[in-house]
């Protein structure tokens, strides 16, 4: 019966998840970063039919100008509207980061469980393989691919996502390799579940804390990556945009035309902030160990 | 340790070889050739240069004669630049990259190390948070803004630093070097804080207080070295991220390292420079890798035991 | 609002008009007082070998180090005295006889001989050498034949010696512009003994052009190259002109970015810039900067059409997509007048030749011409892409034609760029619909440009072969007596062409570079030739 | 005169939670020579107190809220961090818990060793070295010379525990706080350390306070005694009076649930010669080790039976390989030879698939109650994974047979949607032997079950166990390193020493007559009240 006295008074049963939450809440910061994406993915997902003007409309006569009643944000030296501009740019710099942070995630994911969680040679093969990539001077090795396939969305997609999941899978293998021998899991062997059950149902939702948080760091290096491939000139076709390539059509004019490098980069700097903030927050608050206090 | 090195080196061999294999043949299905010119190239013309640089071999003789070459230390003449042998082009593009990481290196390492050490302090109060949002400043620009926008501010409005270029004038290493270390700053201020943090929660640290120390013996003599391991297994891989990535920096700055040969070299389809630089670079990145694991290890005794059996 | 661009536009003006305030003292002041002349040059020369470069900078740098048998003068370009100190060409206007001046010596005191001229030439056309620049000899009898092995025996080519400080040259065909030939920088002379002691004579990477080894004899030889870093060359003791040479030095700057290198001129750093980015031209502008300079190139910018596309195989059509973009408002608004709009292939003004005025900007004309073509209001019209190199410039163009056909016809174009080597793969391939090029005249004669339209000419991988033309330009040209005549039949042939338009010219190019006023013997030229003899520095020249 | 007195001290924790009062007035003194121990559960503030004194408080959260405490002429509460940095490490040591947390991994235990003579008495380093090497000679640490240079890893337990108390004495202290120091240590071990504690106090005339939930432990130590119950003192005064009549509920509750005397009711003793449930025979299991070549031989060739229906005890200190034995018949370490056999059917060589239908019958308790529970899943799930893998239920008899469960181990119905979190270790641990019911096992090994609980939890899950071992007929392999409680719970006892079992038999025979004199040492550890 004292046990029954020792219970607390809590009604409902919270998961982890609903304590993160809960915790992620109290963090301003990364709260607050959360809602400015939120608004930001809406702005992108609706810009069709809010944005004043059309990505491709000219105005050759008018040319670049700076802010005004008619262009928030000023235009382009085709007189484009910047602001239209950049919420387009914003749907390609988002979903390049979404995508190849869900393709890096994924392939992490399953590659890491895998290596992790069978050990051993297949382990050891496994993680030469992603030493060996890692060997590639990747930026480098990324260009060549889009030179080779040439470029298209998709590619970019694919070839972003697949630079990075060599770290997620890094970060889940020790993840499983830890948990693995976690007497939970024990537990889960001892009760006769097969293996796939396992790191379906025991290992896999506990390795997901960190998952997602460096995943919402990988949106943030991703975007750059994208940016920096734009960049170079190997991103984005125009007329279609994207941030990265906003900013470096800005930087070419920064001392006569600065609104056209400073909007972009304040767009992609506070995207990046966002993000990052939230990717903190969620460290915290996914932590386990702050969940026992 | 010897052998632990040895153990480790052998592992680089397949990786190596991989690399290498992977990079000669993906160059060669990339469109367009050297030779490939805004005028047409007359097909003669076309067959003596392919005859002068053994392109007119079938593609498997090719690739082992280059790797003949290579075991010979030999990284073959460059394409875009008759009269030049790669092993030159790249003793002259690595020193300038080198020196470039090294000080950029440096500076994270000073910069991000103190913000990461003093933010551990008091976590959570203006303390932290100031060096933190600056080092996530340092992460959330990309370098192609950041340093554009250096030079604008120091280079163009105040005219304190030259605005380009690399040992040529007094000051000219200032901007890009902070912009390189500026990233690598950041990452390093994040690690050392979250490094310092959970050492500075452990009990020996209790202990060490036990003992009336004072508190910057505290933090310097006992949290340090360990606080500091994950920033020193980060430095390995991060060196090597500088050194492939540095072109970046040396295209805004106009700096003529490896990397800006590298990618010219990719986008010159310079065979032999592009087969040249991956090989070099990853010989590098495989080299710092295994010299901050060595370091790594080092600082943890434990590892340090370990290091003379040979396993890892 | 204004105010943005008036901050910008004062900021940029006086920073560019005040003398840099860096410490210490700036290259330009040193180079002013040491006689060293610093020049923006673009890219790293891939090789001193004149047959083996084939890039601009390179050729800015033969023409320091390098002095063929004539030079062309900066003002006027005509051919003048180099090596030979003079020539008689006969009646027919097929043999050279040039008479080399005795003085003239190598930059380790060898003098300069007929023999080292025929030589040289001998090397050009070795197949084996890969000399990319061969065809600009074939004007020679038998030069052709020699270069794609026809022909192995060089004695039965026509360039031969007469005694030691005289060679003659016999060509196939009358070529007026052959002396502009042999005053290309790829002309230069080569020295046999430094070549041969560095390896077989016509293997590319060979070690004699390294600054330790080389030996030329133009007014300077190089002294310091290293990759990347500015190629230093010094006054040649020996050079039979030394005396007038105001120069000790020039120092050639690899400035791959163009902002970088404005930033470096306005900070006292070089001499000359290569180019200027377009942007900041209208700021030089505005300020009235004397540092400014935009002239006249010989070289058209125009977008080439595949000819064996559907839509595209119908003359009237490419004549409709070239009568449907607005020249004027490109060169004004996005070169930012730092081209001319240019109506035909040939720039105007090339030595006398004025090029037809076939076509103007005509919406109006170039709809009805869709219209006849089949595609009313563009109805029909299948669609197609632009394609070009990455590169700020020409996606500006095509952004904005591919919003002029947009408008003026209704035809839906895409635009495609492709990384340089992927581009060119492409272009040669035939496999785009419309791509972007540009074609740079190797002399000034309208033939450099209007040989491109050969059914045979390597160049025109537009599908477009005309029996006509053909003959037009091999047979019909040629056989022109007088100078006059000669060119108007180049007007005939060019209006046929641009009636068949499988090229568009958009505009002719301007040279655009920054240039301390202070320089004198530097004058502008359609083809952008620098002869350093003329040049002097701010303080020399007060 | 008291070397220290403690007076209405009061902390409380700070937390985005609230405010918890952590030491709710407590008053203690110590003399010169004399010894306090404090006593109470986990959470009673014990260590809360002591780390008081010497500014040890993580601040924030924690705030001192009251209090006095004077040693030596100064209020220690009311002294600057400057000031206090005299008197730590000086004239007032303190030993922790766990020696290997400790010490810092990285720096040379000599080095550690000599550096509060370096910043108090500023000593030279050579003259700092010898003391400390004649120190580790006092505290028993065989070739001191050679020990000065090791790194903490490479000592034992017990050794490092040795340098963590040199550490404390070098600079010669009026008084010492020894937080648990023994808790971590195998009970031969602890009773060297304490032995070594007491002597050097009574040489050295130091005040001591001790800090244990070990009831026997302090008995056998102090002078004064303190009982603590969340941050209340509950009770205090002199030793002897408290343990043999003690006068609050609390402090008797805590004595009571303290094991001892044997099993009351034994099977093997009314029932007939049982049938072996599981023979275990020549079973042997090997590690390979990181930093050796010679594998590790965990489980040397061992024999043993266990009875339809006992409690067969497994005891031995750490590293004896009772663990890997207990996985090793589980088939959950792989053996490299002998044989398992349940009910005559050989388990070894068995691979997964085969094992997986056998499982149902042979189930596992673990030892730490926070990593045996998925954390991520309710305990609904957890209950409800093996009731469908091997009872194949579902629906509304799925949800009764957890229910069931449930009640089977104590815990109410409501607890079903719940996540592990929200449950104390005692609960944690219910679920897990709910769990391992689920299948209705005939075998259940449980390694520890209650060695990280605290006494009065300990005594409620050991009598769970009775319960269900009676109630379902279950036979079970009690893993411990506590003899008192394996002398309480088991029939007979295994007791294993290197890899080997060097003795076994009923119980009580062992206990009173010990025939290894490796179980002679082991039992003659054991402090008792």
């Amino acid at each position: 019966m004292t046990v029954m006295q020792a219970q607390t008074a809590r009604p409902a049963g919270r998961s982890l998840w609903a304590d993160a939450w809960a915790r992620l809440r109290q963090n301003r910061l990364a709260f607050g970063g959360l809602i400015f994406l939120l608004f930001l993915m809406g702005l992108c997902l609706l810009t069709p039919w809010i944005a004043p003007y059309g990505y491709a409309e000219q105005n050759l006569s008018m040319g670049a100008t700076p802010p005004s009643a008619a262009h928030w944000l000023g235009t382009d030296i085709f007189g484009r509207d910047l602001l239209t501009r950049i919420l387009y740019g914003g749907r390609v710099s988002l979903a390049v980061g979404l995508v190849a942070t869900a393709v890096a995630a994924g392939i992490g994911v399953l590659y890491g469980a895998l290596a992790g969680y069978f050990g051993g040679r297949v382990d050891a093969v496994m993680m030469r393989v992603v030493d060996t990539l890692y060997a590639l001077p990747f930026m480098i090795f990324i260009i060549l691919l889009m030179l080779v396939f040439g470029r298209n969305l998709l590619l970019l997609f694919l070839a972003i996502g697949a630079v990075e999941w060599l770290t997620m899978a890094r970060i889940v293998r020790g993840q499983v390799q830890a948990l693995k021998n976690m007497e939970f899991v024990e537990a889960a062997v001892s009760l006769g579940l097969s293996r796939w059950t396992i790191i379906r149902r025991h290992l896999l939702p506990n390795a997901l804390g960190p998952v997602i948080v460096y995943a919402t760091l990988t949106v943030p290096s991703v975007m750059l990556f994208e940016a920096f491939l734009s960049f170079l000139g190997l991103g984005i076709q125009p007329p279609r945009s994207s941030w990265g390539l906003l900013i470096s059509y800005g930087v070419e004019t920064m001392e006569e035309y600065p609104w056209l490098l400073i909007f972009p980069g304040l767009a992609l700097t506070g995207t990046l902030f966002a993000l990052n903030f939230l990717g903190d927050g969620l460290r915290d608050a996914l932590d386990v160990r702050a969940a026992k206090d | 340790m010897l052998r632990f090195i040895l153990w480790r080196l052998l592992q680089a061999i397949p990786v190596l070889l991989a690399v290498i294999s992977i990079t000669f043949f993906l160059v060669r299905f990339a469109p367009g050739g050297p030779f490939d010119a805004d005028k047409a190239v007359v097909p003669e013309v076309r067959a003596a240069l392919e005859a002068q640089y053994r392109l007119d071999q079938p593609l498997h003789r090719q690739y082992l004669a280059y790797m003949g070459d290579l075991l010979r230390g030999d990284l073959g003449p460059s394409f875009k630049y008759p009269g030049r042998s790669v092993n030159e082009l790249i003793a002259t593009g690595f020193p300038v990259t080198a020196e470039l990481g090294l000080y950029a290196m440096g500076i994270a390492l000073l910069i991000g190390g103190a913000a990461g050490l003093v933010a551990a302090q008091r976590p959570n109060t203006m303390q932290d948070y100031l060096p933190m949002s600056a080092a996530m400043l340092g992460i959330c620009m990309p370098a192609f803004l950041l340093g554009p926008l250096l030079v604008l501010v120091f280079g163009i409005w105040l005219e304190w630093l030259p605005v380009s270029g690399w040992g040529q004038l007094p000051g000219d290493k200032i901007l890009p070097s902070l912009t390189l270390g500026a990233a690598y700053a950041a990452y390093i201020a994040r690690l050392a804080r979250g490094g310092m943090l959970e050492v500075m929660s452990q009990d020996y640290i209790r202990t060490a207080r036990a003992k009336g120390l004072p508190e910057y013996k505290v933090v310097l003599g006992h949290g340090l070295r360990t606080g500091f391991v994950p920033v020193v297994a980060f430095l390995g891989p991060a060196f090597a991220g500088i050194l492939s990535g540095s072109f970046v920096i040396e295209t805004v700055f106009q700096i003529h390292g490896l990397g800006r040969f590298y990618v010219q070299a990719a986008f010159n389809r310079d065979y032999t420079l592009i087969l040249g630089c991956t090989v070099f670079l990853a010989t590098l990145i495989l080299t710092f890798n295994l010299l901050s694991d060595i370091l790594a290890a080092w600082m943890n005794p434990r590892l340090r035991a370990g290091l003379n059996t040979g396993r890892n | 609002m204004i105010r943005w661009r008036i901050v910008a536009l004062a900021l940029t003006a006086t920073l560019a008009s005040l003398p840099a305030c860096t410490p210490g003292e700036s290259r330009v002041e040193s180079g002013n007082r040491l006689g060293i002349f610093h020049i923006g040059n673009g890219s790293d020369p891939e090789s001193l070998d004149p047959h083996v470069a084939t890039g601009i900078p390179a050729g800015n740098v033969f023409s320091a180090i390098y002095e063929g048998l004539v030079v062309s003068n900066p003002y006027t370009l005509e051919p003048e005295p180099g090596v030979a100190e003079r020539w008689e060409i006969s009646a027919d206007g097929l043999r050279y006889r040039f008479y080399l001046r005795q003085n003239a010596r190598w930059s380790n005191g060898d003098p300069v001989t007929a023999e080292d001229f025929r030589w040289t030439y001998e090397r050009y056309l070795t197949p084996a050498m890969g000399n990319e620049w061969a065809y600009m000899l074939f004007p020679v009898r038998g030069a052709k034949e020699f270069f794609s092995g026809d022909l192995t025996d060089f004695t039965q080519v026509g360039i031969r010696t007469l005694g030691e400080y005289s060679l003659e040259i016999e060509l196939k065909n009358p070529t007026p512009y052959f002396l502009q030939l042999l005053a290309h920088s790829s002309s230069a002379v080569v020295h046999r003994p430094t070549i041969e002691a560095h390896g077989s004579p016509t293997a590319r990477y060979s070690a004699w052009t390294r600054p330790q080894n080389i030996v030329t004899n133009g007014p300077f030889v190089p002294y310091e190259w290293k990759i990347s870093r500015p190629l230093k060359v010094r006054k040649n003791p020996h050079y039979w002109d030394r005396e007038r040479l105001r120069l000790n030095e020039i120092h050639f700057h690899p400035t791959e970015n163009a902002t970088t290198e404005e930033r470096l001129f306005r900070a006292g750093q070089l001499h000359k810039t290569n180019t200027l980015p377009t942007d900041k031209v209208p700021v030089y502008r505005a300020a009235n900067s004397p540092a400014l300079r935009v002239q006249p190139y010989l070289g058209t910018y125009y977008y080439q059409v595949n000819t064996t596309r559907p839509g595209l195989s119908d003359a009237r059509v490419r004549r409709a997509l070239a009568m449907s973009i607005d020249r004027a408002a490109i060169s004004r608004s996005i070169l930012r007048g730092t081209s001319i709009p240019a109506f035909s292939m040939t720039p105007p003004g090339t030595l006398g030749y004025q090029p037809p005025a076939v076509f103007s900007f005509d919406p109006d004309k170039a709809r009805q011409l869709l219209a006849e073509a089949g595609y009313p209001n563009g109805t029909g019209f299948p669609s197609f892409e632009i394609l070009y190199n990455t590169s700020e410039g020409h996606r500006k163009v095509a952004v904005a034609i591919q919003q002029m056909w947009k408008r003026e016809l209704n035809i839906d174009v895409t635009l495609t760029n492709q990384e340089w080597k992927v581009y060119l793969d492409s272009r040669d391939n035939m496999d785009y619909d419309i791509a972007r090029a540009g074609w740079i005249g190797d002399y000034v004669d309208p033939l450099t440009f209007l040989d491109l339209g050969l059914s045979s000419n390597g160049n025109n991988n537009t599908g477009f072969a005309d029996p006509h033309y053909d003959w037009l330009i091999s047979e019909h040209i040629p056989a022109a007596r007088t100078r006059p005549e000669r060119l108007a039949r180049f007007a005939t042939a060019e209006a046929y062409l641009l009636e068949k338009m499988p090229f568009i010219p958009i505009y002719t190019y301007q040279s655009k570079y920054l240039l301390d006023p202070t320089i004198r013997g530097l004058p502008p030229n359609i083809r952008d030739h620098y002869n350093y003899r003329y040049i002097t520095l701010g303080s020399a020249a007060d | 005169m008291p070397l220290l007195d403690l007076a209405h001290l009061s902390v409380s924790f700070h937390t985005r939670a609230g405010i918890v009062r952590a030491v709710d007035s407590v008053s203690f003194s110590v003399a010169p020579g004399e010894t306090l121990g404090i006593v109470g559960e986990s959470g009673s503030g014990k260590s809360v107190c002591c780390l008081a004194l010497l500014g040890l408080l993580p601040r924030p959260p924690a705030v001192i809220e009251s209090g006095s405490a004077h040693f030596e002429g100064k209020d220690l509460l009311a002294l600057n961090e400057r000031t206090l940095r005299t008197i730590r490490g000086r004239r007032i040591s303190m030993i922790f818990q766990d020696p290997m947390t400790c010490l810092n991994p990285c720096i040379p235990i000599g080095e550690q060793l000599i550096e509060p003579l370096l910043q108090h008495r500023n000593t030279r380093r050579r003259t700092a070295r010898q003391q400390a090497i004649a120190l580790l000679d006092e505290v028993g640490i065989p070739a001191p010379e050679r020990r000065y240079r090791s790194w903490p890893h490479e000592l034992s337990g017990g050794m490092r525990q040795r340098v963590m108390i040199a550490m404390a004495l070098i600079a010669e202290p009026a008084l010492l706080i020894a937080d648990e120091p023994t808790t971590a240590l195998d009970v031969s071990i602890q009773k060297q350390i304490l032995e070594l504690i007491k002597a050097i106090q009574s040489r050295r005339n130091l005040g001591l306070i001790f800090v244990s939930h070990d009831l026997a432990v302090v008995r056998n130590l102090a002078d004064q005694v303190l009982v603590m119950e969340q941050g209340r003192a509950v009770e205090q005064g002199a030793a002897e009076p408290i343990f043999n009549r003690p006068q609050q509920p609390y402090t008797q509750k805590l004595l009571a649930a303290i094991p001892r005397g044997s099993k009351t009711t034994s099977p093997t003793e009314t029932a007939q010669p049982v049938a072996n449930l599981l023979e275990v025979r020549t079973l042997t299991t090997r590690f390979t080790q990181a930093d050796s070549k010679q594998p590790f031989t965990a489980v040397n060739s061992v024999d043993f039976d266990i009875r339809q229906g006992e409690i067969l005890g497994l005891v031995g200190e750490s590293g004896s390989g009772k663990s890997t034995l207990g996985r090793s018949i589980l088939n959950l370490v792989r053996p490299d030879s002998g044989s398992v056999r349940l009910r005559g059917q050989q388990l070894m060589g068995l691979n997964r698939r085969q094992m997986r239908p056998l499982r149902a019958q042979l189930q596992m308790i673990f030892q730490d109650p926070y990593a045996s529970l998925n954390p991520r899943m309710s305990v609904f799930a957890t209950l409800a994974e093996p009731l469908r893998l091997h009872r194949a239920l579902k629906g509304e008899p799925l949800a009764s047979a957890v229910g069931a469960l449930l009640e089977d181990v104590g815990l109410p119905p409501s607890c079903m949607r719940k996540y592990p979190h929200e449950f104390s270790g005692g609960q944690r641990q219910r679920i897990a032997i709910g769990r391992a019911l689920a299948s209705q096992p005939t075998l259940v090994v449980a390694d520890e079950p209650v060695s990280a609980l605290d006494v009065s939890i300990q005594k409620q899950i050991l009598e769970l166990l009775l319960r269900l071992v009676a109630r379902h007929n279950l036979s079970m392999l009690f893993i411990s390193h506590d003899l008192a409680v394996v002398r309480a719970l088991c029939d007979r006892v295994l007791v294993m020493h290197r890899g080997q079992i060097v003795e076994q038999g009923p119980t009580e025979a062992v206990w009173t007559a010990p025939r290894d004199p490796y179980t002679r040492a082991l039992i003659a550890a054991v402090p008792r009240l």
